[in-house]
This record gives structure tokens, C-alpha cells and sequence, in this order.
């Protein structure tokens, strides 16, 4: 019955079917050869300007719907749209790749965790929270992975420099804002209550 | 908690005399072989603190600072009777320790104003903000992570077809022609000379045609349909080549056949 | 009718297609994440030496053709299969990277001058007109592009090799001769012009 149907479809509309599949494969191609994720923005320089936000997305989402089924997905991180494997595909990846990227230290782990919740900070704040001194070595492993960055400084003696997380940290975690990191514990209410208490003295 | 244990128990502490140490021994024996590790397990003073009340199930809120600050001081004499060498946030805990221990001791002054604030607070808050940011490390680590989890696609761009040759245009030939005429005139140890360009071009390709044919009859240098001009440009061109000592004429005899071939 | 086909198969043979997409899918997904064209013998690993190489082939072949409508393609090159994207895609993915046309440096330009206007020519005429040395590079830059070409070899000590421009050249800047090339006079004039003002300044 649906053979059928498309079969008897006016010609008009053939080809405008046609000519948006072409479009998706466009698209499809841009995204499968880009190196870093593509902006809608970008995309758009595709057509020529001919597609506008809503057309995009709405191709995007066809796009990503193809895809499905397969061992790659279409994802929109921080910095745009781009493909990448489905993480039950990795015990295959794996395989052609033995040497595992190397896990964080908790001291790395910890430091990125205040910096992504409590940015911008600086690294007085960091080791106020911590309560030991933070290595230099720390902060360069996070900046040379291009997680976090220096985004200005503050304006005490010494101005110290503050740092944020980049965009990269979000797309490298398949992150598309801050507003999605994992939530955080509330702290004990009581505490809060004491140490309004406190404000209160 | 449960969680808070697990990460510190997943890896043994150390291992005595082959055996993995899962725990701190509660009576507070450290083997002394077992410290320098158990020290690396912690991430400074602030997690040992965690730790012990996490262990021993104080209240956070309500810390028995009498005990706390016994068992903290216990590792940390351990420590430094081992002469490990300690990080001073460690000692610098201690006094934290002590202070709001005897601060907690000492009898409230008779006109307090309502109520003065508990010397823990501030450690608790710290703590509670501590704990805050250790679990919040390990959810980022749970994160699915580019490279370690998932990879990106990264289909090759097709270079045979993307690579642009080099243009050059005839201006910017004559340019560089041009700067090297400025060059070479400025600089009287070169004397350049100027030829015809047919006539170079005809040398180029007469040692084109030696260099396939090998000898040559001086005849079938010269092309039948040739205009009168490009006959003496070829002429003058092997001329130039045999004074330029790039080609060997030859006669075996008078009138004979001349050959022409490279060097 | 190949509908009805499909739906009766028996079930082990339906059972032996889904686990072959399921291969297919695996193969997929390692070919367009992986940075290199990757040999059969490495995509044997994808499947811990399960398939041998003809089964391989067969299913690079399959997805070969699955691929045939879209933007990208599946090829065999010297180090192993990769995908890639076809040469139609490239007015499209230009739009996201225009590119700049490549310059050659002066030190090219003017060796190719030089052996335009004096050839045949031997390296060391080159550096003496350039008052340089003239690095194999400039010469093999030429060489590859496919304007100049040794035609033969001067006869004094060393043998060196003589320079001459080709039928390429000539092609490429459309010209049909070279005495096409702007007039060394006229370049002559243009020089003592220059020169000249260069004396009154």
C-alpha cells in the first residue's frame, strides 16, 4: 500500500524529495569530513545562504534519524553538530587501538571538577577547596588537553589568573552547555543554616 | 559513603608480605612499610578528615572533635616518626584540629551574645564543600569522554582533488625576470646577455631531440614547413649549443653528412 | 513479491544476515573513525580473527555498495581501505574551507623565470644569475609541477645538468611558443626605467 503511494506520487514532489535527499547527503558529507563540530551557521555556507536555522535542523534531524541504526551517531555537543561512534562500539575500536588514552589522577579530576563548577577561579581557590597546594603539572595537563584555559585575572595583589572550562571540554564530555554537567549534592542543609547563623553574629 | 569507601578500598592501601591491605587497620597500626602509600591514597588533609568520619560513622555535622582529632593526630605521628616527609597542610590540620578543640573547651564566655558560633563550622563547611567537588571528579570521570569512550568520525577530505596547483601568471614571470635584471645590473660582476628567445628555445629543443635520438643528421634538425626566421634561430641555436660545448657537429668527410649529438 | 521473499526466510539464515549487519555496522564504524586507511589484516582484529580475509573482502564489498549513493566513498588505497569523500563533494566542502591559491615563493619564480628566458640551463647559471644557491627543493617544485625538465648535460667537469622549460609550461600560462614570453627589450626598458628613477631618488 505505501509502495503504492510513493509510486503515485506527483512528479513536483518527486523531485523535491530528490532534491532534499541531495541536500542531506550534502550535509552528510560536510559533517562525516569536518574536523571539529559544525555550527548551524556553518552549515548553512553549504547552500549558499538558500536554508534557513529551521530547514537545517529539520535536515538534521532526518539526518540523524538515517543513522540510527548504525555504529556512528549524530550529535550536537557545545560547538556544533558532528558524528561520532556510539559508545557500545568502543569495546570494538579498542581493539585497533590497545593503548588506552590515560586515565586522570583524582588530584586532575578533582581541580577540573572546581573549575568546571565553580569557574572562573583561581588556583588559590582551588587549593583552598582541596586543601593542598595544586601542581602547575595539574593545571598543564588540563590545558594542554584544551579543556581549561586563563579567561582573565582578578583584581587582588598578584592578580591572580582565573580559569574557566573551554568549549572543548564540553564537546570532548558530549556536553552542549555548563547547564548539563552532572548536578550537583546539595550540601547539608543544616550547614547552610549554621553558617547563615553565623552571617547572622 | 558506601561510594566514598569503595574508591579508596577499590585499590588495596598496600600489600604486607604479600597480601593486599584493603584497609586502615582500625587500632590505627599502620605497618610502616604501608604509610608512604596510604599517605599518596589521600588527597590532603581535608579527604583523611572525610575519610576518618566517613569510617568510623561520626556525624559530620556533630563531629566528636576529641576523637577526631586523636585519630588524625595518631596517622600523622605515625607519619612523622616513619620521617616521611609531610606535606604541611597536614600539620597545618593539626593545628586547625587542636585549635577548635580547645576552643570547644574552654567555658563560654558569661555575656555571649546569643549564641557564638560553633569553632567546627567552618571545618565542616569546608569538608561538606570538599566532598561536594570530590564526588562531582568522579561523575565527570563517569562522562563518557571523547577518545576514551566514543570517537569522532573523521572521514578524509579527498586531496587529489582539493590540492590547487600554483598559478602563474606572465606578470609574475615577468617580475621575477625583472628583479633579477635590477640585481644583475647593480652588481657589474654579472654580465647577462640577452638573446632571442626563439633562439633559446630552439637549443632546448634540439638537446631534447639529441638526448631521444642520440645523433642526429644536422638536416633533420631543421623542420621542412619552418619559416625563413625559425631556420636561422635553429641555425644560430646550434651554433650556440657547439660553442657552448652542449653538442659535438661532425663531418667524416667534405660535403659529407653532418651529425649532430650530445655530449 | 521480494517483499513476501524476505518474510519467509528460514530463520537461521535471517539469524545469519542480522548478525552480518551487525559486522557490516562494526567495519563501518572503525573505518570512519579511524585517522589511517586501515589493511585487512587490522580489521581482522575488529573481530578477534573470527573472519578471514575473503569473508572480509566480501563484506567491504557490501558496504562498498551501501555507500554507492552518498557523498563518501569506500576505496582501496596502498596502506589499506578508508573512506573518503568523492571528488563531486568538493564544491560543496569548499564552501566551509576556501582555500587560498597557493603562491610559489620568489626564489621559484624567479628559477622558473630564469630558465624560461635562458634555458637550457644548468643550476649553476641559475645561482649565478640569482646570486644565490638554488636549492633542489626549487628545482624539484618545478620539476613536479611538470614545467621544467633536464634535457641533456653540459659537457664540463661534473656534467651538470641542463634546465629547459616544457611544452607544459607553456600549456599552463597559455602560451603557444615562447616567444610569447613578455620581450626581453621591452623588459630592458622597463629595467633602465626603473634603474634610472631608482638613481634619481
Amino acid at each position: 500500500m505505501s509502495d503504492q503511494f510513493s509510486l503515485t506520487l506527483p512528479a513536483s514532489q518527486a523531485a523535491l524529495l530528490s532534491n532534499q535527499l541531495d541536500e542531506i547527503r550534502i550535509l552528510e558529507t560536510a559533517l562525516l569530513t569536518s574536523q571539529e563540530p559544525l555550527p548551524v551557521a556553518e552549515l548553512k555556507k553549504l547552500f549558499d545562504g538558500a536554508m534557513n536555522s529551521k530547514q537545517l535542523l529539520t535536515m538534521l534531524d532526518e539526518l540523524s534519524n538515517q543513522w540510527q541504526e548504525k555504529g556512528i551517531e549524530l550529535v550536537e555537543v557545545a560547538s556544533g553538530w558532528r558524528f561520532q561512534s556510539r559508545p557500545e562500539m568502543h569495546v570494538y575500536l579498542e581493539k585497533l587501538n590497545p593503548q588506552k588514552p590515560p586515565r586522570y589522577s583524582r588530584a586532575v579530576l578533582e581541580t577540573l571538577a572546581i573549575i568546571a563548577y565553580r569557574q572562573p577561579v583561581t588556583r588559590g581557590d582551588i587549593e583552598e577547596i582541596r586543601g593542598v597546594t595544586v601542581s602547575s603539572a595539574i593545571l598543564k595537563t588540563l590545558e594542554t588537553r584544551g579543556w581549561i584555559e586563563v579567561v582573565g585575572q582578578r583584581n587582588v595583589p598578584g592578580r591572580p589568573q582565573l580559569y574557566a572550562t573551554t568549549s572543548n571540554f564540553l564537546n570532548d564530555l558530549n556536553l552542549q552547555s555548563l547547564d548539563q554537567l552532572p548536578s550537583l549534592d546539595e550540601l547539608i542543609n543544616q550547614t547552610e543554616h549554621t553558617i547563615t547563623d553565623e552571617k547572622i553574629i | 559513603m558506601d561510594e566514598l569507601n569503595s574508591l579508596v578500598e577499590a585499590h588495596p592501601i598496600a600489600k604486607i608480605c604479600g597480601q593486599p591491605l584493603h584497609e586502615v587497620p582500625h587500632d590505627l597500626y599502620i605497618p610502616p612499610e604501608a604509610l608512604e602509600i596510604f599517605l599518596d591514597t589521600f588527597e590532603g588533609p581535608l579527604d583523611l578528615l572525610l575519610y576518618l568520619i566517613r569510617k568510623h560513622n561520626l556525624d559530620i555535622l556533630d563531629i566528636p572533635m576529641a576523637e577526631l582529632t586523636q585519630q588524625y593526630m595518631a596517622y600523622v605521628e605515625a607519619m612523622r616518626a616513619d620521617q616521611l616527609e609531610l606535606a604541611a597542610e597536614y600539620l597545618l590540620m593539626t593545628a586547625l584540629l587542636i585549635e577548635i578543640k580547645s576552643r570547644m573547651l574552654l567555658p563560654k564566655p558569661i555575656h555571649t551574645p546569643e549564641e557564638e558560633a560553633d569553632p567546627r563550622v567552618e571545618l565542616v563547611r569546608r569538608l561538606l564543600e570538599y566532598e561536594q567537588m570530590k564526588k562531582a571528579a568522579l561523575r565527570l570521570d563517569e562522562l563518557p569522554q571523547l577518545e576514551r569512550d566514543f570517537m569522532q568520525v573523521q572521514v578524509l577530505i579527498n586531496q587529489r582533488v582539493i590540492q590547487q596547483l600554483v598559478q602563474v601568471n606572465l606578470d609574475d614571470l615577468q617580475q621575477a625576470w625583472l628583479t633579477l635584471l635590477q640585481r644583475a645590473k647593480l652588481n657589474t660582476r654579472h654580465h647577462v646577455q640577452f638573446e632571442a628567445i626563439s633562439v633559446r628555445s630552439c637549443m632546448s629543443e634540439i638537446l631534447r631531440k639529441l638526448k631521444q635520438a642520440g645523433t642526429v643528421s644536422f638536416y633533420d634538425l631543421f623542420s621542412p614547413s619552418a619559416a625563413i626566421g625559425e631556420v636561422i634561430a635553429n641555425f644560430l641555436a646550434i651554433l650556440e649549443l657547439a660553442k657552448e660545448l652542449l653538442i659535438e657537429v661532425e663531418q667524416a668527410e667534405s660535403f659529407g653528412t653532418i651529425y649532430v649529438r650530445s655530449i
